[in-house]
């Protein structure tokens, strides 16, 4: 392969140098329709799962078609959904906030037959390019993060258990049958990229094993100060070891301390945490960001570990579907999970999704931990 | 004839939902046809050894990529996130697997021909393979090589006319969700506010100068689309002041069963006849609403706004036309102390270009987090180790009942001298005199 | 006066004493329907204010007569007491938990002429001695303290200003016409002897000046080390004073860091912290106990400060008669006054109340304060 | 004529309330007429003296009484509060002022023959001034003088065969709520238990050996009338575990308006017709009631037994019959960490003699605070430093849902080695063999 130069010059990297210049304007890539009626929207419909209609004050219509994906995309299908919004929607298209593909048109007929053609697209092994669904009082697609395809830190992998875990809850993606939006996350560590921390149903990694020391190297590869000041539970002392002969500073953990964070591997790369039976994952439910009703709620820990158990994680996957059956028969039209468990009580909540309360599950990460403890003789049995 | 054998991912190109793999490995075909045609600046069978090194990891129940160390464009502190492969050997093609973060437009909009010549130049120059969007936001280019970056970053600049987006101790990417481009609820433009604060603050954007990340997001109305209230230092979230609007013939329509409730959200299952009793005045968190006769009858002053009714009733019921944002501050996942919700530091601020009333909140915010704030601390840590007060007092906002969910329930409250009549020097002898020993 | 010995041997400290016996057993004291119906009560009933049956599935019915006084009292009151027990109720009578006196009978007509001869008597200078009420959905007894009468630590007194707000409230002891218990509590400083914690108005007697240091004095009179810990934000540090060419050692205070809890004053009394201007009564409000539809909540910091106005402390119980009127003009039926300001909101509360909103009243006491703050966009204008 | 001028108390006379300084000043001349015929042992004119000490803490708004030092009984390290004044030349009468407490019998009944013979006592030997009750629940004898205390402890339990109540380190006097004596909600014998319980722990009532004060409260059901969940290191709540028993005339009756709602408590205004479902069904904190008809329907499963639709209809409802109580633990005031409530340790508990499970559990929590807690440090604080499952583990209670109003919302959770697969113990080197540094 042959270097091909951009222009840019390392001897001189300021030349011509263009610099924050930020993102392109929005409205260089509205659709007319948008353009012409931002700001003036009367109101909107769900047609059916996946295809919203917007109705404005000029009367007119702009039709949504929504669908879901890996957000984890190849160019190659970026450039099949470029034919496809060249051949609908002259050249348009958004991504939502939950990684779904919306297509939008200017008529029924139209939303009909893309949505038709979005339908019938598949990949060789089978699965949907295209699904068409995600709005509503259902289940959209999952935000996540990296996990294993590309961070440093993670305790299970995103792609993967997101993957496993749409294919269980698919039915959910196409249809509205639930009493409320159901939002489900995947943060693969406790760092919680995104928003797991308040979700419906949150997927999150986390290790259980103390790092180790790669002492030989730990001085070399690492700031040991930095290590020291990560660890938010003072966990983390200097000390000294012999390695053949040579008395080399390193560092020590106080393992009965270690809360897990990997706050000084990400400091430290010779503090390695990863491990395959200490690795698994957290599920945590009803949290919500929405003001609807209720104010935001964080998700709690409802199963302390499920093991990763590659490529199709059946633990988590049926724990998740377990919750989502037990919400949609107990739960009142318009509740949230998390409305819900809070109605029929906590101690409700375990039994009707059939699982285990451990002691893991009751707070003891520092004073606010009292709170969440129950303080009065209201309970049920 | 793959490069690496992949049983366990090969698993995952089964079921309904999109497969990745699936959608790697005809990447890793499309490359290997492009041969020739495309003078690939790293290595071709990139993506295969992207499926080799994630089943390596399925095998091993860990992760195969380390510490990226400082990589980036010059000038730039942030939008490249450097990661190397820990089995370079067995995995060339993704031994350097740095990622860039393209600063993604306002409500996620795009043109085909933006796209297209995206793909084109993350062809040539990266793996091929990105996030259609990351977390924050942004655009995220999932692995190229290290002497790649300035050459990204010069055609993304000179061809595309667009920049990167944020990361380390920065304003990380503003964003926004769609608003008034295609949304009835939003009671202010959200894609314009989001954009003139990204061109404002370009500068803090890539040039780290905070003591940690520091994120905007802008939702539209207290719905929350992109679920800022969770995820941003600074939330700025539409509502307004006067009363809803109400149409009283839509209501009647509602009741009658001619409008679905919500929009048709339900429509999944036979929820029986619409209630308005049950579904909409019954579940008003402030109990503000009743039927007079049968009309809606809504006690603006007691609604706190939560959308519910708007959201059931859409062709009923409209936003106030007094519109502005509630800034809410210190929002963040759980590392270290906890997560945090953000809390309520502007109850409302009008939106009116160019938006001074609104910058000067945020930059006495932030010249506050730089003065007090430590060494990745995040704003809602400072705020908690320092006091609510101290923020009112840095931002010169009168503290009102709006502010607190409830007032303290510990009476220790920490008096200014200056707040005590006759201040704290006193003369023990004096006292003595009528207190002995 | 000449010293009457009980018995007692200085010398043998331990000849026939006799320790360990507990308290007298209660049976001993119970009326004779109370040791028959024990455990067998059917229902009762509130007559009228301070007056109610309670009926035994036997038939029996017990009438008490409830009246309020000063739990300050003197002998000759007590035996007035037993006077008017032995004459109605055969010489039984209890106290409540709330400091009012209960004499049980067991006719209605007996009950009848014992509240026309509790109501008649009076002390020399006017007030009533056993006025009838503190039933029901009114203002019953106020729970206080020692204040000036007794304790070393008090930041204002209890029996003036119990008295001054009971006169104040007097016609809520004496009838039923709020929507539910109001309690009222005081406490004399920090240390809160009671449940002003969690009472529906509670007045607080607060310091506002850092303890004075009587330097010369302080280390024959303190354990400086046991000074320096008592205090929980650790603004006290050890130091040394030149007294008289003398080096003594002492404490200094970073007042700075003082919260004024008058702990370091409990352990050195060489460490003052009374002053007539700085201390004076924070009102709190929305506490309760029960565990009536709502679990029990603690009271609210509502005014930072009314200062030590004797005899009558008319600030405090104006602010005290506000909330009163404010609470039985907007609260529903069954509704606690904590109850009710969290349905309409604080933000109404402080509005109706007419109490000004300073920063004092917003927490920032440890971790715990950030959930006190708002983290919605749901709030009131 | 009195001793001491005393304006400002004087005022205090006036006023329909009973008023404290007429007590105090019938008192003193109660006293000054028995001279010659009782041989007071402590100054006659003591209660003038109080009234002198408490004008001047009006005139100078502070407090004139210091620190008691270690005054008590021989063998006893609690029951008396000492207390000096610090004008002692002024008020003579009171430069000594101990108080001493006297354990209270349960729900606070007497004979008057036993406080005919206290008074008689208390003159002859205090101040004549009392407190009827302390905030504890004990007598509580306002002013002696230092050698009086044991003549009064000799007098006390020789001729009234009665006993001092706790100060100090030890377990403080335990208090009950009238319970089955009068009440009909009450589920089990508070007297009863907290005499036994009284008896039982007297060594630690009288002898500190604690970290710091200890209190029981007994509460015969959720009301609470001793409020022992605000303020007891462990409260004792009644409940029961079956059914609210029902009598479906009654319910018919009140409806009908024959009978009045909450016994009457609220017949001080007009609340117009008493409504079933707002007053009661509405309001029920768990949904678990409906009228079948005319009949009332609880859903007992749900019910969380809190009183309210028994307390409004007691004609109609009565407390289940298969009783026992709840035991919460680490109520406190604020100093210093802040107020707890108690939180819920033991959801359910019979009530037999000899109450041998419930002392098991007292013991089991007193071991573990002994052990674990700090100079000063109520158990409250202990749970709160070292985590409620300590609390767990050291009372060998499982631990259950309903131990939590919400399951953790951080997921920071302490795992112990034994926990994990293959444990702690881990060789980098192999490690190493699959990831380079
Ligand atoms: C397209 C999108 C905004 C964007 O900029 O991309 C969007 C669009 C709409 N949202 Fe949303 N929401 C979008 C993410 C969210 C999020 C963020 C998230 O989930 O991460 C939330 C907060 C979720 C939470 O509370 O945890 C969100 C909470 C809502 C709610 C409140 C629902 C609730 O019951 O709490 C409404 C109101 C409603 O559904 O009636 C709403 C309503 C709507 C409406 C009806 C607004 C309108 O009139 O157009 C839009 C179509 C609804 C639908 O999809 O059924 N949108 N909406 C996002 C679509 C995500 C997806 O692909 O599925
Ligand atoms: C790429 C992305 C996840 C994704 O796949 O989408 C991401 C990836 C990383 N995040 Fe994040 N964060 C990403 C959005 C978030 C979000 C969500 C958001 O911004 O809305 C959060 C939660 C909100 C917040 O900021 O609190 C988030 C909270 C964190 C934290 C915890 C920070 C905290 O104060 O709680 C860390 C830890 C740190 O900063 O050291 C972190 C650190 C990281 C690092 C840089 C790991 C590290 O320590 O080096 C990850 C690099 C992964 C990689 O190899 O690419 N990331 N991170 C997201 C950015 C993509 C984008 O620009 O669009
Ligand atoms: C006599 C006494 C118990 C004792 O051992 O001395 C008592 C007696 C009764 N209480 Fe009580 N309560 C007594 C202090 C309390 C306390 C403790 C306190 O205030 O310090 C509480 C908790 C208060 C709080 O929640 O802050 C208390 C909360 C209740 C409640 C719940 C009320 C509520 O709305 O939350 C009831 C139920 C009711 O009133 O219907 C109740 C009900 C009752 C009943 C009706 C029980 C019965 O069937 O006999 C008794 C008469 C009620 C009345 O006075 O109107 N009792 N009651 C106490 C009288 C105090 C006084 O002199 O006024
Ligand atoms: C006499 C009494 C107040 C009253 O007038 O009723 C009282 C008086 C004192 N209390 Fe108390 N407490 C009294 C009931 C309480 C209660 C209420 C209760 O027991 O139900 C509480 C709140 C519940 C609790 O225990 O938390 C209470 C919480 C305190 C505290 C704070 C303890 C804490 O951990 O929060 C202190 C400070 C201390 O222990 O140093 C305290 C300390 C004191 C001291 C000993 C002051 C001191 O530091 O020396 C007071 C002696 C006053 C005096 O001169 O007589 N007193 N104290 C109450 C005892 C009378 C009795 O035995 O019946
Ligand atoms: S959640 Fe953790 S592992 Fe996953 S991307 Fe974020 S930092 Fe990396
Ligand atoms: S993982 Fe976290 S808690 Fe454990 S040692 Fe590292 S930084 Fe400390
Ligand atoms: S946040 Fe509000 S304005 Fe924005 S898209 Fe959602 S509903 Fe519309
Ligand atoms: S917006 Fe919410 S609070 Fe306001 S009236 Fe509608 S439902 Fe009630
Ligand atoms: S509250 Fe304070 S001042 Fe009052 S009695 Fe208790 S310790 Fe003494
Ligand atoms: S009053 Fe309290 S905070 Fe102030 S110095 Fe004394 S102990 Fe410390
Ligand atoms: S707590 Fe319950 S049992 Fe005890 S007196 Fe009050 S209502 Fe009766
Ligand atoms: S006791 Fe309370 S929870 Fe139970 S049914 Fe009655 S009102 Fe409902």
């Amino acid at each position: 392969m042959a270097f091909i130069s951009s222009g840019y010059d390392p001897k001189d990297p300021m030349k011509n140098r263009i610099t924050d210049i930020g993102p392109r304007k929005f409205d260089e890539f509205y659709p007319e329709i948008v353009k012409k009626n931002k700001g003036k929207w009367l109101y909107h419909e769900i047609l059916e799962p996946g295809v919203l209609v917007h109705v404005a004050e000029s009367g007119d219509e702009l039709y949504t078609v929504r669908c879901g994906g890996a957000r984890l995309m190849s160019i190659s299908l970026i450039r099949e959904i470029c034919d496809i919004a060249d051949k609908y929607c002259d050249g348009h298209l958004r991504f939502t906030t939950r990684n779904n593909i919306e297509f939008l048109v200017d008529s029924k007929e139209k939303a009909a037959a893309l949505k038709k053609d979005l339908e019938g697209r598949k990949f060789a092994a089978g699965s949907h390019k295209f699904p068409v669904g995600g709005t509503g009082a259902g289940i959209t697609n999952i935000v996540h993060t990296q996990g294993w395809m590309h961070c440093h830190t993670p305790a299970t992998d995103a792609s993967g258990p997101v993957k496993a875990t749409m294919d269980v809850l698919f039915e959910d993606f196409k249809s509205m049958r639930l009493p409320a939006h159901l939002r489900v996350s995947l943060a693969c560590c406790l760092n919680m990229c995104g928003a797991v921390h308040c979700s419906d149903i949150a997927i999150l990694g986390i290790h259980r094993k103390p790092p180790m020391l790669d002492h030989e190297y730990l001085d070399k590869m690492c700031e040991i100060p930095l290590a020291i000041a990560a660890c938010p539970t003072a966990a983390i002392k200097p000390s000294k070891v012999e390695v053949g002969g040579a008395k080399l500073n390193t560092v020590a953990v106080n393992n009965e301390r270690c809360m897990f964070c990997g706050n000084c591997y990400t400091m430290c790369p010779a503090m390695p945490l990863a491990d395959k039976e200490g690795d698994g994952i957290v599920i945590m439910a009803g949290g919500k960001v929405s003001n609807r009703i209720s104010a935001p709620k964080f998700s709690k820990v409802v199963v302390a570990f499920l093991p990763n158990n590659a490529p199709r994680w059946p633990e988590t996957t049926s724990v998740i579907k377990r919750m989502v059956e037990a919400y949609a028969k107990g739960a009142k039209k318009y509740e949230r999970l998390g409305e819900w468990a809070e109605r029929i009580g906590w101690e409700r909540f375990f039994e009707v999704c059939e699982l285990p309360f451990t002691h893991h599950l009751i707070d003891d990460f520092r004073d606010p931990a009292y709170y969440t403890w129950r303080q009065t003789t209201q309970f049920k049995f | 004839m793959a490069k690496h054998e992949t049983p366990m991912l090969d698993q995952l190109e089964s079921g309904p939902w999109p497969s990745f793999v699936s959608d790697i490995k005809q990447e890793a075909a499309s490359r290997k046809a492009k041969v020739g045609k495309v003078d690939f600046q790293v290595p071709v069978d990139c993506p295969d050894d992207i499926l080799g090194v994630l089943e390596l990891s399925y095998k091993h129940g860990r992760t195969h990529w380390k510490h990226g160390g400082i990589v980036g464009v010059f000038g730039y502190g942030g939008g490249v996130i450097g990661r190397y492969c820990d089995q370079p050997e067995k995995f060339p093609g993704v031994a350097h697997f740095h990622t860039i973060r393209v600063n993604q437009p306002g409500g996620k909009f795009y043109t085909t021909e933006y796209l297209r010549a995206l793909c084109d130049l993350w062809e040539l120059r990266g793996s091929g393979i990105t996030n259609m969007h990351g977390s924050t936001g942004d655009i995220v280019l999932l692995g190229t090589h290290t002497p790649q970056l300035e050459e990204f970053f010069f055609d993304l600049t000179h061809k595309m006319n667009q920049d990167l987006g944020g990361s380390g101790s920065n304003l990380r990417t503003p964003s926004d969700c769609i608003g008034q481009a295609r949304c009835e609820y939003a009671c202010y433009d959200t894609q314009a506010l989001c954009y003139a604060l990204t061109m404002e603050y370009q500068d803090e954007l890539h040039r780290p100068a905070f003591p940690y990340k520091f994120k905007f997001k802008f939702d539209g109305c207290p719905n929350c689309c992109v679920a800022s209230i969770a995820r941003s230092d600074m939330s700025f979230i539409g509502t307004w002041k006067d009363d809803i609007k109400i149409n009283q013939e839509a209501v009647a329509a509602y009741i009658g069963g001619e409008l679905k409730p919500n929009a048709g959200a339900h429509a999944g299952r036979n929820w029986g006849k619409f209630d308005i009793a049950k579904e909409v005045i019954d579940l008003c968190p402030s109990g503000c609403m009743k039927m007079d006769g049968n009309k809606l009858a809504i006690n603006n002053r007691e609604c706190t706004r939560c959308m519910h009714c708007i959201n059931v009733m859409p062709r009923a019921l409209r936003i106030g036309d007094d519109r502005g944002l509630s800034i809410l501050v210190g929002a963040k996942a759980p590392i270290l102390d906890g997560a945090q919700m953000g809390s309520l530091l502007v109850p409302f601020i009008k939106v009116e270009e160019p938006y001074d009333e609104i910058k000067e909140v945020i930059e006495k915010v932030w010249d506050w987090w730089m003065e007090e704030g430590k060494n990745r601390e995040r704003l809602g840590e400072l705020i908690k180790r320092a006091g609510f007060q101290k923020l009112l007092e840095a931002t010169e906002i009168a503290p009102m009942p709006q502010h607190v969910k409830e007032p303290r329930s510990n009476p220790y409250i920490f008096w200014k001298e200056e707040e005590v009549e006759g201040g704290w020097n006193r003369d023990v002898n004096e006292f003595r005199k009528h207190h002995q020993r």
